[in-house]
């Protein structure tokens, strides 16, 4: 069982790569923005669960709780600025 | 008991104080500066005193025995740095009184904080006896030094954002050798760590540790190919902040740099060809330096660059590997803090009253400042090295090891560098003394300014002459006797 | 035999110093020059107080500083020194009632600044006379460049500017460049730098270390204007007349000599040179000097300029008896330094005092003037036959003892320049007295009645003429110094 | 070649953070514009923690938190990951936020003297103004 | 049978990450992205949390704590999650990004 | 210029790697840096100072110097963020005023504020003309926000025994603040914590750290000996350290927050401290 | 243990580091730089290091990258590399 949530683990850790690929490539700032909040919530599991997988999960889950919102603070601001200057970019 | 950590707790405390004082009672701003300067030079003299009769202090932070808490040590050496850090910091101080007070209107809060943050962090630097420590500090000194120089108009941000960006690089690769240490000895205690280091094997890894220190601390310094930031964040800035930050920031710098090289590192642990590359990198320096300095035409700027070629007089001086350059190289740190102090002072208080500071801008200043321009002469006579003013003596040990060891391309670059000197001072003087100050030019000498200043000049001769006094009860004890 | 540890070295230096707070808080020009004579006499005094002692063959010393190890600053009074310093403080007094009178009457700008500087100026001569050691020595040589440039540039347009920067530029490119190496060398060497009778001792540097050492020294002290580095001399004639005779006769050049001297004498050694045959390349040096400066003053017509190529030349004499390395050489280049600076110091107030009454500078335009400035040009004769050497002059017992001193080593060839270089300057020098007293003048300017400069113009080359004179029948004080000296 | 794979494989962490170093450093000499200087110079500080963390590592251990601290018993310094490193990074972490905060600041000023973040064009702004 | 659960549990909220990635990865715009990645990420993370929520019962023995905290997480999550994604559409639609309109359907209207 | 740079980079890369040579393997239990102090640190500390959390016991207790400086360099961070870009006062007062109606949505600019009374339930003053976020982001975000606030609350209170403390907490507590900006609008958020409270509070955090550095020298002790605290609460040695750390890092945590509120503040509106992000 | 979730985030930090200092405009270099700190946060936790981790989750993901915006916001995204 415990083989099981690490391979969670990195089958999770594999996922990640397709929203990074998003986040990378692009094309518009939208993309990439949600290309880190599906990191974000990718990592808010993968912390619960390298939590269990040291077995210290009270420890982690402090972190993941932060995590998430710090990364819904993050992307609040980010289409906060294209709400207010997304407009001017795209025109010029 | 707590003379050590009192030098520099006046200044922290004061700092939080002025930014209540900011926002209560704005008038208490100044004078709780000045105390806080005040009380933390007291205490420096009391320190040096009390070091001078029973010799190097230590003082657990905390409570904590070293190797496991934060340390300071005080030797004779560094207790003179941390007497003439706070010094000179009172003296800017004094003399700016006018433009701290009305130049910052709301702000003169956060800058008379930030100024005691930084004086605090360069005393830190040299009390400190641990590595990690140490970068905090530097950290500390570093950041309030950017914000001190990058406020300003024009081209300031834009220096001190470069800067920043060479200092954080400079501070993170001392901060990389210092983990390279860690993970080869497992402390961080500088005499804890010079104790392991000198049993563990020399190895590769160990050379590779020093070099990065040492590379790192060469880029904070202003060592000659990492010095583009220097010239533009002292040229550029408010006079307050140059004149405060040029005495000091490259200075301990340079003083960290000698206590790792005779406190820390042994000698077996530096890698043998660093000392070579130091003396090449110094003597360029001092070309580059006073080739550039030759070309500024604003003062400032070229006294910036002069700057450049004063260090590698000292990171010369410190890998010559003699008793006497290294005397030479620790001596230059107060003979130059205090001719820069000087320099600085001086042109602060002429850029007052004439502006920019390029040649034109100083016709007749003899005659209408006479006080500031005698003390701007003692400055500029100790940086070309004329006895008996302190600049001279420290060169002189910088030549004598030089000659010692057969470093003869460096001592030509302090004699070069001397008479480049000779030309770019005297055509200053020669600009303030013959030609007439024009019509609209309205002069003010204020005794609140000119007292710093006479202090900071007489300073000059008064240490020139007490050099073998500094050299024989400051420096003299702290060099091992391993280096002859 | 003995020392005596007394701060009277320091307080005679320091004589002059005094006067400067009180020249420049001064308003009136009069309280201003009793300033300066008030100190140029204490001066005296103070000099002349330490005579007997120093005659007696003791020494004074005082410690002001130990700065470095085995080089403090300090002072210490000995025969030769005693003889530059009184030759100096002798002198000021006179310049100063000569510089009173040329700018009063050439009514000048500045005055306040002039008469402070020239204080300082003095402060350092004596200071370097007095100095114990290389360092202290060094210090007051470089502080007297710097406090004579703002003499040298008095006249603050473009053409003394660059004349103060060619000054500055050489007096202290070679004393940074050359000096300050040289004497971290021989520190480094020997770790002392104090003036000692024997100097290095034979063995202790090699000689070509040895031999780059003297030449930079030799070469470092500028202000002595051996050839190559003479360019500065001729260039700061631009400054005003008691300038200039402060250059030539009192304070700069006689510093320069006066450093060599001691170098050869106290730092290297005489033995340590005449043994390595170093000391050939003194006298060459000063050989060469003395003929070639000698045939360019033949053609200068400039006065000022003229007289500053025979300084170049005179001075050659000092450093050629310091580089003879025998007690009567030495003897008679110390006298030289004050034979020299009383003749050289009447001519050049003389020329002033030309310049004052006529405004005119150029030889050429000197026809006829001695009847109209008879007394000037009586003190110019004398002058000039001092320098020439001819005996009723004290130019001549210097130039006696140089000619003994060439004679007792067998060097002939010296000896011959020396008498060449002789007639040389009767060369240069008798056509302008020729002129004044034989030529009718050109023009009607020169003719008319008696026309003297003001008193204080005319009675300072008075006095130095006379004492020119007085020093051929009653030498002694100089004499014996020197001699002590150069034993 | 086996020394080597045994080197990278031993010690893949500290060359990672190399890599990650030199991107930094890369971006900081190469990158003309402010902001980009200043990812890279975050860059450049994260590479140095986490070469400091992986000092701190441990093989078989556990987070530096104690387990059942409540029990006395002997604590075994096998168990538990070396915490001082962690300790340094805070601090540093700290100063790279500080660092990056008043460099924006900063830069905002630049941005308000010159109206451009780029460096070359900055520079060219000074020159002919 | 708790085991089970959580198997089913934690696969399938990889199979809900998987979807919303490939969706993320194959979908022509940003608001067709936005809409996979808003629903299937978020069921996904509070399905895969639930899982470890129960494997928290069964095998490292957490505290009520740990697994209130883990819930509290889950109900951040539930909360925020479409909250910013609908932030993110909005911040498209007012930064002007128009959505795309599939060409068949296009050609079909006309 | 790119060149040069990759050339600089990879000697650089080529010679740290280099040296690595010596080090200890990866995760090697017995080398020097796993010995030396950090053995002492994970056996001793906990006697030492009742404090589970290693990192916390040594962050705050053994190199506490090293976070009171650390607290200072936030703390200076946020000076010199208004030290370079805070305007002036005069400077900040906008020529128009915005005044939006609260129910329809609509903006009305005026040149003049004194018209429109300030405590109008129908129009409220905002900073400019930009849209607000929606009700949905709005009334998630008010909602979230004091559930933030109280997790870095407790973040900061619970360091001893998770990871955490004054410095996450504080960051967690002004990220609530940040959000709240970001919802809402700048003012909104100054109007909670003024300049002036944020930069009292930031001083006083690092006060209250530095006051308990000098009781402990008022005692008798060193500076920041937390033992001092011992003698006046009558407890024992070790909790008289864990109630020191716990003073320090609330006073970290009260620095943290005010001073990257006043950061966020000021980058994000110009100095200006009226409209931002 | 873990090594491979070390090692794959390595992978995806160096690789968001690279994308980072590339991306066309400094919007989407502040976006990817919190991407690369949430890399980061997951290989200290993978090191155990979790206080390190809480820190740099705080500051990289929230607080530096909101900085980062409102800079950006401030001045210009635009960029030439």
């Amino acid at each position: 069982m415990e083989s099981f949530i690490l391979y969670l683990g990195i089958v999770l850790m594999g996922i990640m790569v397709l929203p990074l690929y998003r986040a990378v490539v692009g094309p518009t700032t939208l993309d990439r923005l949600m290309g880190m909040n599906a990191i974000g919530s990718k990592t808010v599991a993968l912390i619960v669960i390298i939590g269990l997988v040291f077995d210290r999960v009270d420890m982690f889950v402090d972190i993941a709780l932060a995590y998430a919102m710090l990364n819904f603070i993050a992307v609040l601001a980010a289409s906060r600025y294209l709400h207010k200057r997304g407009r001017r970019d795209t025109a010029s | 008991m707590h003379d050590v950590v009192l030098t520099i707790l006046p200044l922290l405390f004061g700092s939080f104080l002025a930014i209540l004082a900011g926002w209560t009672r704005s008038a208490l701003v100044y004078p709780l500066g000045v105390v806080a300067l005040a009380l933390s030079t007291g205490f420096c003299v009391k320190l040096l005193l009390g070091v001078l009769s029973t010799g190097t202090a230590t003082y657990l932070l905390g409570g904590w025995s070293p190797p496991w808490g934060i340390v300071f040590v005080i030797d004779t050496f560094s207790a003179g740095m941390m007497l003439l850090i706070s010094g000179s910091a009172l003296l800017t101080y004094l003399a700016f009184r006018a433009e701290i007070i009305e130049g910052f209107a709301e702000k003169t809060a956060a800058f008379v904080a930030l100024l005691l943050l930084t004086v605090a962090g360069h005393m830190g630097i040299v009390a400190t006896g641990d590595l990690f420590n140490l970068y905090v500090l530097i950290e500390v000194a570093a950041l309030s030094g950017y914000a001190l120089l990058g406020y300003g108009s024009g081209r300031a941000p834009l220096a001190s954002l470069n800067y920043l960006c060479v200092g954080s690089v400079g501070a993170s690769l001392y901060l990389l050798g210092v983990g390279y240490l860690y993970i080869l000895t497992g402390t961080l205690n500088m005499a804890d760590l010079a104790q392991i280091m000198l049993a563990a094997p020399v190895t590769a890894s160990l050379h590779g540790a020093v070099a990065v220190i040492l590379f790192g601390l060469w880029v904070k310094m202003a060592l000659f190919p990492f010095h583009g930031w220097l010239p533009g964040a002292y040229a550029m800035s408010s006079p307050v902040a140059a004149a405060l930050l040029a005495p000091l920031t490259t200075k301990v710098m340079v003083y960290v740099v000698i206590r790792l090289l005779i406190g820390v590192i042994p000698g077996a642990a530096i890698p043998e060809a660093l000392p070579d590359v130091a003396m090449l990198l110094g003597t360029a320096a001092i070309f580059a330096g006073s080739l550039m300095a030759y070309r500024q035409i604003d003062q400032r700027r070229m006294i910036a660059y002069i700057l450049v070629a004063e260090v590698g007089y000292m990171v010369g001086g410190m890998f010559i590997g003699n008793r006497t350059a290294m005397t030479g190289a620790m001596l230059h740190i107060f003979a130059d803090a205090l001719m820069t102090l000087t320099l600085f002072l001086a042109l602060g208080s002429i850029a007052r009253q004439r502006g920019e500071m390029v040649l034109a801008n100083m016709r007749g200043l003899f005659r209408t400042m006479p006080f500031t321009m005698a003390a701007f002469v003692l400055g500029a006579m100790s940086m070309i090295g004329v006895p008996p003013l302190f600049g001279f003596f420290s060169k002189w040990y910088l030549l004598s090891g030089a000659l010692e060891s057969g470093q003869y391309l460096f001592m030509v670059g302090l004699l070069v560098s001397s008479l480049v000197n000779v030309v770019l001072f005297f055509r200053i003087f020669e600009t303030a003394f013959f030609d007439e100050p024009g019509e609209s030019v309205r002069d003010i000498e204020h005794w609140s300014r000119v007292t710093p200043l006479a202090v900071a000049a007489v300073l000059l001769i008064v240490a020139g002459l007490s050099s073998g006094l500094i050299v024989d009860r400051l420096i003299a004890g702290i060099i091992p006797a391993s280096l002859i | 035999m003995y020392s005596i540890y007394s701060i009277q070295p320091f307080l005679a230096v320091a004589a002059p110093l005094a006067a400067v707070p009180g020249i420049l808080s001064s308003r009136s020009p009069n309280i201003r020059e009793a300033w300066s004579f008030a100190a140029a006499l204490l001066l005296l005094g103070l000099v002349a107080c330490m005579v007997p002692a120093v005659v007696a063959g003791h020494t004074y010393t005082w410690v002001v500083a130990n700065v470095l190890p085995g080089a403090p600053i300090a002072f210490r009074v000995d025969a030769f020194g005693m003889l530059f310093a009184l030759v100096a403080s002798s002198l000021w007094v006179v310049t100063t009632l000569y510089s009173i009178g040329y700018m009063r009457s050439k009514n000048e700008h500045a005055q306040t600044r002039f008469f402070g500087y020239f204080a300082v100026s003095i402060f350092c001569a004596v200071g370097v006379a007095f100095s114990a050691n290389l360092l202290t020595m060094y210090l007051f040589y470089e502080l007297l460049s710097f406090s004579t440039y703002p003499l040298v540039a008095h006249h603050q347009n473009e053409e003394s500017r660059k004349a103060g920067r060619k000054y500055l530029g050489f007096i202290v490119g070679t004393s940074i460049g050359l000096v300050l190496p040289a004497m971290v060398a021989v520190h480094h060497f020997m770790g002392t730098l104090d003036f000692a009778a024997g100097g290095i001792p034979l063995g202790a540097i090699d000689p070509t270390t040895m031999t780059v050492l003297l030449c930079l020294l030799l070469f470092g002290f500028a202000k002595a204007a051996l050839m190559p580095v003479h360019v500065w001399l001729p260039a700061a004639m631009v400054a005003p007349t008691p300038v200039s005779s402060l250059l030539h006769a009192v304070a700069v050049v006689k510093v320069g000599a006066f450093c060599i001297m001691r170098v050869v004498t106290d730092v290297f050694g005489v033995e340590t040179l005449s043994a390595l045959h170093l000391n050939d390349v003194v006298t060459g040096a000063a050989a060469v000097t003395m003929l070639a400066a000698s045939l360019i003053a033949l053609s200068q017509d400039g006065l000022k300029r003229r007289l500053a190529f025979s300084t170049i030349g005179q001075l050659s004499y000092i450093v050629l008896g310091a580089g003879l390395v025998t007690a009567a050489g030495l003897t008679g280049g110390m006298l030289h330094i004050a034979m020299h600076a009383f003749g050289k110091i009447t001519l050049f107030f003389c020329a002033g005092a030309i310049y004052v009454a006529t405004g005119e500078k150029y030889i050429s335009r000197l026809n006829g003037i001695g009847y109209r400035m008879p007394w000037t040009m009586t003190a110019f004769l004398i002058g000039s036959l001092s320098i020439i050497g001819i005996p009723p002059t004290g130019g001549f017992l210097s130039k006696w003892y140089l000619l003994n001193g060439c004679i007792d080593t067998g060097q002939w060839l010296l000896a011959l320049t020396l008498l060449a270089s002789s007639l040389l300057n009767a060369a240069y020098f008798l056509p302008i007295v020729y002129r004044a007293w034989f030529c009718t003048p050109d023009q009607a300017q020169h003719a008319g009645p008696m026309r003297e400069a003001p008193l204080a113009c005319i009675v300072p080359p008075l006095i130095t003429a006379t004492i020119t004179v007085i020093l051929f029948f009653y030498p002694y004080p100089f004499l014996n110094l020197a001699r002590l000296a150069a034993n | 070649m086996e020394d080597f794979l045994t080197q990278l494989t031993s010690k893949y962490n500290f060359w990672a953070y190399i890599v990650l170093m030199m991107v930094g450093l890369y971006a900081m000499i190469a990158k003309g514009n402010l902001i980009k200087k200043l990812i890279g110079l975050s860059i450049f500080q994260t590479a140095i923690m986490l070469f400091y963390v992986a000092i701190g590592s441990k093989a078989g251990a556990t987070i530096p938190i104690l387990r059942d601290h409540t029990l006395k018993g002997v604590i075994d310094f096998v168990e538990y990951i070396n915490p001082l490193p962690h300790v340094l990074m805070l601090t540093a972490i700290v100063v790279s936020v500080a660092t990056l905060g008043v460099a924006l600041a900063l830069v905002l000023r630049v941005y308000d003297v010159h109206q451009t973040l780029e460096e070359d064009e900055i520079l060219e702004k000074i020159k002919n103004p | 049978m708790i085991e089970t659960l959580v198997i089913f549990l934690c696969c399938a909220g990889m199979l809900l990450f998987l979807g919303g990635m490939i969706g993320i990865l194959r979908l022509p715009d940003a608001y067709t992205r936005l809409h996979m990645a808003g629903m299937l990420d978020t069921l996904g993370l509070l399905i895969l949390l639930l899982g470890l929520v129960l494997y928290g019962f069964l095998h490292a023995p957490m505290s009520l704590l740990v697994q209130f905290k883990i819930l509290l997480l889950w109900g951040f999550v539930l909360v925020t999650s479409p909250t910013a994604t609908h932030a993110m559409v909005d911040a498209g639609v007012r930064a002007g990004l128009t959505p795309w309109v599939q060409p068949d359907a296009k050609r079909r209207r006309k | 210029m790119k060149k040069t740079a990759l050339l600089a980079v990879i000697l650089t890369g080529a010679l740290l790697i280099l040296s690595m040579e010596n080090f200890p393997s990866w995760g090697d239990v017995q080398s020097p840096a796993s010995l030396h102090l950090s053995r002492h640190f994970i056996e001793k500390s906990y006697e030492q100072t009742l404090t589970p959390n290693l990192v916390t016991a040594v962050l705050g207790d053994y190199r506490g110097f090293d976070t009171m400086l650390e607290t200072v360099v936030v703390f200076t961070a946020a000076l010199a963020c208004f030290l370079v870009i805070r305007l002036p006062r005069d400077v900040c007062t906008p020529g128009l005023f915005y005044y939006r109606h609260t129910r329809t949505g609509l903006v009305v600019r005026k040149h003049d504020a004194c018209e429109l009374p300030g405590e109008n339930p129908t129009f409220e003053r905002v900073d400019s003309d930009w849209p607000p976020h929606d009700v949905v982001v709005v009334s998630t975000c008010r909602m979230v926000i004091p559930f933030i606030q109280l997790f870095g609350l407790y973040v900061v209170a619970h360091g001893h025994y998770s990871p955490g403390g004054g410095f996450q907490g504080g960051v967690i507590f002004a990220a609530s603040y940040v959000l709240l900006a970001v919802s809402h609008d700048l003012r909104t958020l100054v109007h909670r914590l003024n300049e002036r409270v944020t930069h009292l509070l930031s001083a006083a955090g690092v006060l209250l750290f530095f006051g308990v550095g000098l009781f402990g020298m008022a005692m008798g002790l060193n500076f920041l000996d937390y033992g001092a605290l011992e003698g006046v609460l009558g407890m024992s040695l070790a909790s008289g350290h864990s109630l020191g750390i716990l003073l320090v890092e609330i006073g970290v945590g009260m620095t943290v927050t005010a001073a990257l509120v006043i950061i966020f503040k000021l980058l994000s509106s110009r100095g200006t401290v009226t409209e931002g992000l | 243990m873990i090594w491979e979730i070390k090692l794959l985030a390595l992978i995806l930090v160096i690789v968001c580091a690279i994308a980072a200092i590339n991306a066309k405009d400094l919007l989407s270099a502040a976006v990817i730089f919190g991407i690369y700190s949430f890399m980061m946060c997951v290989q200290w936790l993978a090191m155990g290091a979790v206080d390190v981790a809480f820190t740099e989750a705080a500051i990289g993901a929230g607080i530096s990258t909101a900085l980062m915006l409102a800079a950006i916001f401030r001045t210009s995204r635009r960029t030439k590399d």
